[in-house]
């Protein structure tokens, strides 16, 4: 079971990851040769340009779907489904349009078996934390997008798994809310010890919430760098410490180049058509 | 409205008549034609008709021009207020084409008493099979009580024997092909028979349209007097000569049919000679339809419902 | 500043009008998920409004039975002046007295009860029989691969044409008249069912699967709620055909129930009496639908609003 | 590093096991939508895999047709040993001889050609009136309005009640026979596009609309293609009716027809003629149907890979 | 027509908007006396709290729904229903799952007519400035979150109407794309002369891109404070100009009380229902 160092909690191994798209010759390489362990408690932030398959590897940690070649391993364990160890927090929320606010946030619980009064406590509390108290019985088309995406925040939260994986969640809110959350999921993560991936576009967020930063190049995907952030304190105004500037600095270097160079296989492509 | 077929007065008279065909069989106009009687006359065959109930219905609704069914039936659709006449009849029983009632050989039935409670299977309700039974039991002294307690159960002929031989039914109703076919297998007997019953009958008739009638006499006598003396072809000349007639027609009108169960006619089975119609043959049915409360007794009378008028064979018997 | 003025004035203006045609009728009607576009019951409180709500909703019914009863004056005009033949197709009012005759004193109660039992019971099995195997169907790709070949083989076997069968393996007794009843009823909810699961949004699936989801729980869950709808239209189709069939299962071996009166009455001319038995039967079609619709509503609350 | 070294030979042993059972299954099946999880294409150069594909394909095809083969088996032995009467359910063997007989030299292609006319110009009426119809309804409330009621009405009576209506009215030819068939194939087709259209995504119609799209061509570029794979589901249940109802429809003064030719041999006995038709219809039906999967298959590409 | 100022482009007067949750007994007020002018050729940022209203209110400009109370007139004209001269991104996307990139930014211009050859140049040209190039012939499931939005922005564009309107449109972007995409779309507007209401939640955005900052308060939404932006010159890093800072402080500290009072309100409802 622990052939590997006792600190990898999920290990993914040369991963590669190719779509078929219809009549088009050549398949699509998404991912290729993804190598990358997180730590056990880890909070990893996970950034890239648009369309590098960030939310494609998610899905293969979640076990949703197959690597094509390569392997992830969770625990030791090779990864063949999902399971109640992991929990996901979807780019596009997933909330069930039948079931209100409170039913979509026991939705997960109900999967654990959790008995019905818990249950109600528990998504009630998730919701307050999310600041969604008195829009329980919303049906998700009565909500706000932000308020949608506060509702899958509160059902990954809720669902309390061993292992987080969240696609951009604080995307669609505002600068305070986000902030607000940005704590209260740091204060989750130290208090359990749970191991989060955090799929990010704001660098500010990545350097704020990760413990290391995984940058990954575009097209096909794979990991570029892995930026250990280490402040001396996290007390205080951690945006303000001048260490997290060059941190900012450093990931946002990495990551131009990788669009400048994702921009320059498209010219290619563009001029070698006509 | 619904005369479409008729002529307009002051047009000449019909001489297209159309109908609708007996699949694997061959009716009296069609026999009449082929053997000249017709004249003038021609026959325009629209499809073939799965009920003599629907048959009739058609020709009352100017669909086709005539055609026809079990006198009861006819009795109902007259009922119904539908401007029709009976002019000849052309199937009934008789000792060589009867309808018999059958029980297997182990069955408990003996006598009509025995039927109450128990399942008799017809092909339809309210037609020649019910009237037949009804009749029947009540010949047999039973009380409109004890008569309510018969079911009857409606089941397709082909249907019948089987039901009868995995006693789904107590007694099933068995005629032409398939009651020599269940007969040759053995196993059942009859508990009664119509033609014992009534002894030989004229059960069904073909009827026109009253305005029809009125404004094509000509046509219609001629049609009749052709009928009727196809009829009486039938009825006078050797099986083996009629059946090979008929044979030949199947084959000559190219409807893609079997014409095997021709091979197994045996009689026209109409006790009138050239179908003329009896008065009883109407009589007995108007009297069991005003028993069953279907119409007001004393309504219609034999002569409402049928004519010999047209038949050439009419003089001297009849009414 | 001299626009802000104006703007109660126009706001006024604005909600006197009826509401902005297009988008109001999509909203309310094809969108239901959309927030209605217009609240009148926010105004109601001014007489006008409300005045104007009892008009809209009063020449709404007009619409809804506008056509139904220029239907009615039909059948009661046109034999009359004689377009149809009285004899066959008698005035409305004529069969709806027979009608009223057979209810009261007549056989009616006793045909209704028979057939409702049949009709129900096969209905009720097809539910039970066609949901679950839809779902399943829609999604196991091994039990869709084992079934939909002989499946569709039976979808495309009239069971008309199978009467004898029915009746030579079932009997003539009332198996073989719910049995008919609950093929007939079958292949609308199963196929409606089928394609209901396999339009599921994958998205949905996928979150439920990433909970955890066992696919008991998934079908529960997930695919029942998500392909109500479409199952609910299939759900109604065979609703309809619950009824409609009577007549073919009450072809042999009946001896009561409104397929049977209809048969009968037909083949003896009974023509008033027969259109009582028609009227009869869609007259409880069409209860059925309703009851079914109420039921759906139900269901989709979530749409609904 | 000890650990990427030995990815390889992992990744090698993962792709030697079968896909992942249950998401390749759901994405597969259930969730077209949804990337496929599991390309065996890119690896097809290895020849064990494609060894194992075939094997998969030959395992499956096993599985489609043994519930078919097993049906036909039962057929053609239950009768031979007596579990049912051979009389009236006879072999299979003898009744696809009699088939074989009636095609070649027989009636069969004039009855199927008669047959498929109709049934065949029924399903187009019916598809050219009722998909409309179902938009209209689904879509402007005052049409739903109108002839909601009216069409519930009608879809809750029997056409087989009205046969003599029809008949009287359209007369015994091929008008009532079509209209017939047209009569039945509507309603499937019908209720299933107002479910389609009222289903539809309100946030695509939202987006449709503030660009500018009138109804007209909402209708087309949204409504229609977001409502095809609910469209289609009714379509596949007409076709198999517009077979079906074939029996009722030449019921009444036919000259040819399958229908005609199973009532014509039903009622004089012709058994192994009568299942010749059964089976013809029942090819037929299962034949309409793969060709509407076709059609249907065509209109979503965009989903089912 | 112009019996307004000749500079106002969209008036929004003293606009309300209720929606009636079910059997909710009081019916939700979600926007309440909005009043703001936009004028000809501005370029509009509005930012507000998750849930405030900006989305309800972008549907009323567009004439997708009808407000309960008050009126929205463009170019004097009350607005009754949407119209080409309008044209909106969704905070959702909203492509057509049956389309590919190219034909879901076609469609637009099929609505106004344009010609067929036309509109593939077009639909290309846009799909290129967004990045898409090689993506023509995916369908929308075939994309990553962030293609999809930019599909949705393309189609915009290339939909060419006089008044944009835009909710969060670059939520999903990585911060390189997001920049360029920004260049992109000022340099649009400036070429065009576009109204545009743009909605987003990065205040720093907000403050780049628009002329005036719309800041809108929470539950019931209405117009809290507009702040005029102005720099001496937009040339240069803009960002790193001191004035930026400030107006950034500006409007953050505006939505900072406004997230305090929700929070408030929140708590206050939380209590009394115990
Ligand atoms: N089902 C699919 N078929 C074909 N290609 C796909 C499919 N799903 C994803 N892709 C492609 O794989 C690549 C990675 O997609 P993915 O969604 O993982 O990107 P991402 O990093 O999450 O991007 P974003 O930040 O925009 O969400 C994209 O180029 C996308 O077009
Ligand atoms: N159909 C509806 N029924 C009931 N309430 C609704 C409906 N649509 C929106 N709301 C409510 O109106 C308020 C404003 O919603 P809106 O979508 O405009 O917010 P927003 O400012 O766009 O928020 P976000 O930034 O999170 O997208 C929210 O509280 C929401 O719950
Ligand atoms: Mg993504
Ligand atoms: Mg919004």
């Amino acid at each position: 079971m622990t052939t590997t160092a006792v600190t990898t909690k999920i290990g993914i191994r040369d991963v590669r990851k190719v779509f078929q798209v219809r009549d088009a010759g050549e398949p699509f390489v998404a991912l290729d040769g993804v190598d990358l362990d997180v730590r056990e408690g880890e909070f990893l932030a996970l950034v890239g340009p648009s369309g590098c398959g960030k939310s494609t590897l998610l899905d293969l940690v979640a076990g949703l779907t197959a690597p094509t070649a390569g392997e992830i391993v969770i625990d030791g364990t090779p990864v063949t489904g999902p399971g109640l160890d992991r929990g996901i927090v979807f780019q596009q929320y997933a909330l069930f349009p039948w079931r209100t606010a409170q039913a979509n946030v026991e939705f997960g619980l109900e999967a654990k078996a959790v008995p019905r009064r818990e249950r109600r406590e528990r998504a009630r509390h998730h919701l307050d934390l999310v600041g969604l108290t008195g829009f329980e019985e919303r049906y998700p088309h009565e909500l706000s997008g932000g308020m949608r995406q506060r509702v899958a925040i509160a059902r990954s939260l809720a669902f309390d798994p061993d292992v987080l994986l969240m696609d951009e969640p604080f995307a669609a809110l505002d600068a305070q809310t986000r902030e607000s959350l940005q704590e209260e999921l740091l204060r989750i993560w130290d208090k359990t010890g749970k191991t989060i991936i955090f799929i990010t576009h704001g660098i500010d967020e990545a350097v704020y919430l990760g413990q290391r930063v995984a940058v990954m190049t575009s097209r096909p995907g794979t990991i570029k760098e892995v930026v250990e952030v280490a402040f001396d304190s996290r007390a205080g105004d951690l945006r303000a410490d001048p260490v997290f500037g060059e941190y900012r600095h450093h990931v946002w270097t990495l990551l131009r180049d990788e669009v400048a160079a994702a921009q320059v296989l498209e010219r290619k492509a563009a001029t070698s058509r006509g | 409205g619904s005369a479409a077929g008729a002529a307009k007065p002051g047009e000449a008279e019909v001489k297209e008549l159309r109908y609708q065909g007996n699949a694997g069989s061959v009716t009296y106009p069609e026999l009449a034609e082929d053997l000249g009687y017709l004249g003038d006359i021609k026959l325009k065959w629209v499809g073939n008709t799965t009920s003599g109930p629907q048959d009739i219905q058609s020709a009352a609704t100017g669909q086709t021009d005539f055609g026809g069914a079990f006198n009861g039936a006819i009795i109902k659709l007259k009922a119904a207020k539908a401007p029709i006449k009976a002019v000849i009849g052309y199937y009934g029983s008789d000792q060589r084409s009867f309808n018999g009632y059958y029980v297997t050989d182990d069955s408990p039935i003996k006598t009509a008493r025995d039927l109450i409670g128990r399942k008799i299977g017809v092909n339809t309700l309210g037609a020649h099979h019910e009237a037949v039974i009804k009749e029947y039991l009540k010949r047999a002294g039973l009380t409109p009580e004890e008569i309510r307690q018969v079911q009857l159960v409606v089941i397709p002929p082909v249907n019948t024997e089987q039901a009868l031989r995995q006693g789904q039914l107590d007694v099933g109703t068995l005629g032409g092909v398939l009651k020599d076919k269940a007969l040759q297998r053995g196993g059942l007997r009859p508990l009664f028979t119509d033609v014992d019953l009534f002894g030989p009958f004229t059960a069904g008739s073909v009827v026109l349209r009253e305005d029809f009638i009125a404004r094509n006499p000509t046509t219609t006598r001629t049609f009749v007097q052709a009928f009727a003396k196809a009829v009486d072809w039938a009825q006078t000349h050797p099986r083996e000569e009629v059946v090979a007639r008929f044979q030949k027609i199947i084959a000559k009108r190219g409807r893609d049919e079997d014409a095997t169960t021709v091979a197994f006619w045996k009689s026209t089975g109409i006790a009138g000679k050239g179908g003329v119609i009896a008065d009883k043959e109407f009589q007995t049915w108007i009297d069991w339809l005003a028993r069953e409360g279907e119409i007001e007794p004393g309504r219609l009378k034999p002569a409402d419902l049928y004519t010999n008028a047209f038949n050439p064979y009419a003089n001297g018997s009849g009414s | 500043m001299a626009d802000r003025r104006s703007a109660p004035a126009t706001g006024t203006a604005l909600s006197e009008r009826e509401p902005l045609e297009l988008p109001t009728g999509l909203d309310r009607h094809v969108a239901p998920v959309a927030a209605p576009a217009y609240q009148p019951s926010v105004r109601t409180s001014r007489p006008s409004a409300l005045a104007r709500r009892t008009r809209r909703l009063a020449s709404r019914a007009v619409t809804k039975s506008g056509a139904i009863l220029l239907l009615l004056a039909a059948w009661e005009v046109l034999p009359r002046v004689g377009v149809f033949d009285r004899v066959f197709v008698p005035p409305l009012s004529e069969d709806l007295v027979v009608w009223y005759g057979l209810l009261l004193d007549g056989p009616l109660p006793e045909h209704l009860q028979a057939s409702l039992i049949r009709s129900l019971s096969g209905f009720g099995l097809a539910i039970a029989l066609a949901i679950p195997l839809g779902l399943l169907i829609g999604w196991y790709r091994p039990v869709a691969d084992a079934l939909t070949p002989l499946l569709e083989v039976f979808r495309n076997t009239s069971p008309v044409a199978l009467l004898p069968v029915f009746t030579l393996i079932l009997g003539i007794g009332e198996t073989s008249k719910i049995t008919f009843v609950l093929y007939a009823c079958s292949w609308p909810i199963l196929l409606n069912t089928v394609s209901g699961v396999k339009t599921v949004e994958p998205l949905l699936i996928k979150s439920a699967r990433s909970m955890g989801l066992g696919p008991v729980r998934l079908f529960q869950k997930v695919i029942l709620p998500a392909a109500v709808p479409a199952i609910f239209t299939g759900v109604r189709l065979a609703g309809a055909y619950s009824i409609l069939v009577l007549l073919f299962a009450e072809m042999v071996g009946a001896k009561a129930g409104l397929g049977y009166l209809i048969l009968d009455t037909q083949s003896s001319f009974r023509i008033p009496e027969m259109y009582a038995g028609i009227i009869t039967i869609s007259a409880l079609g069409l209860l059925f639908n309703l009851l079914l619709l109420r039921i759906e509503r139900r269901f989709s609350t979530w749409r609904t609003t």
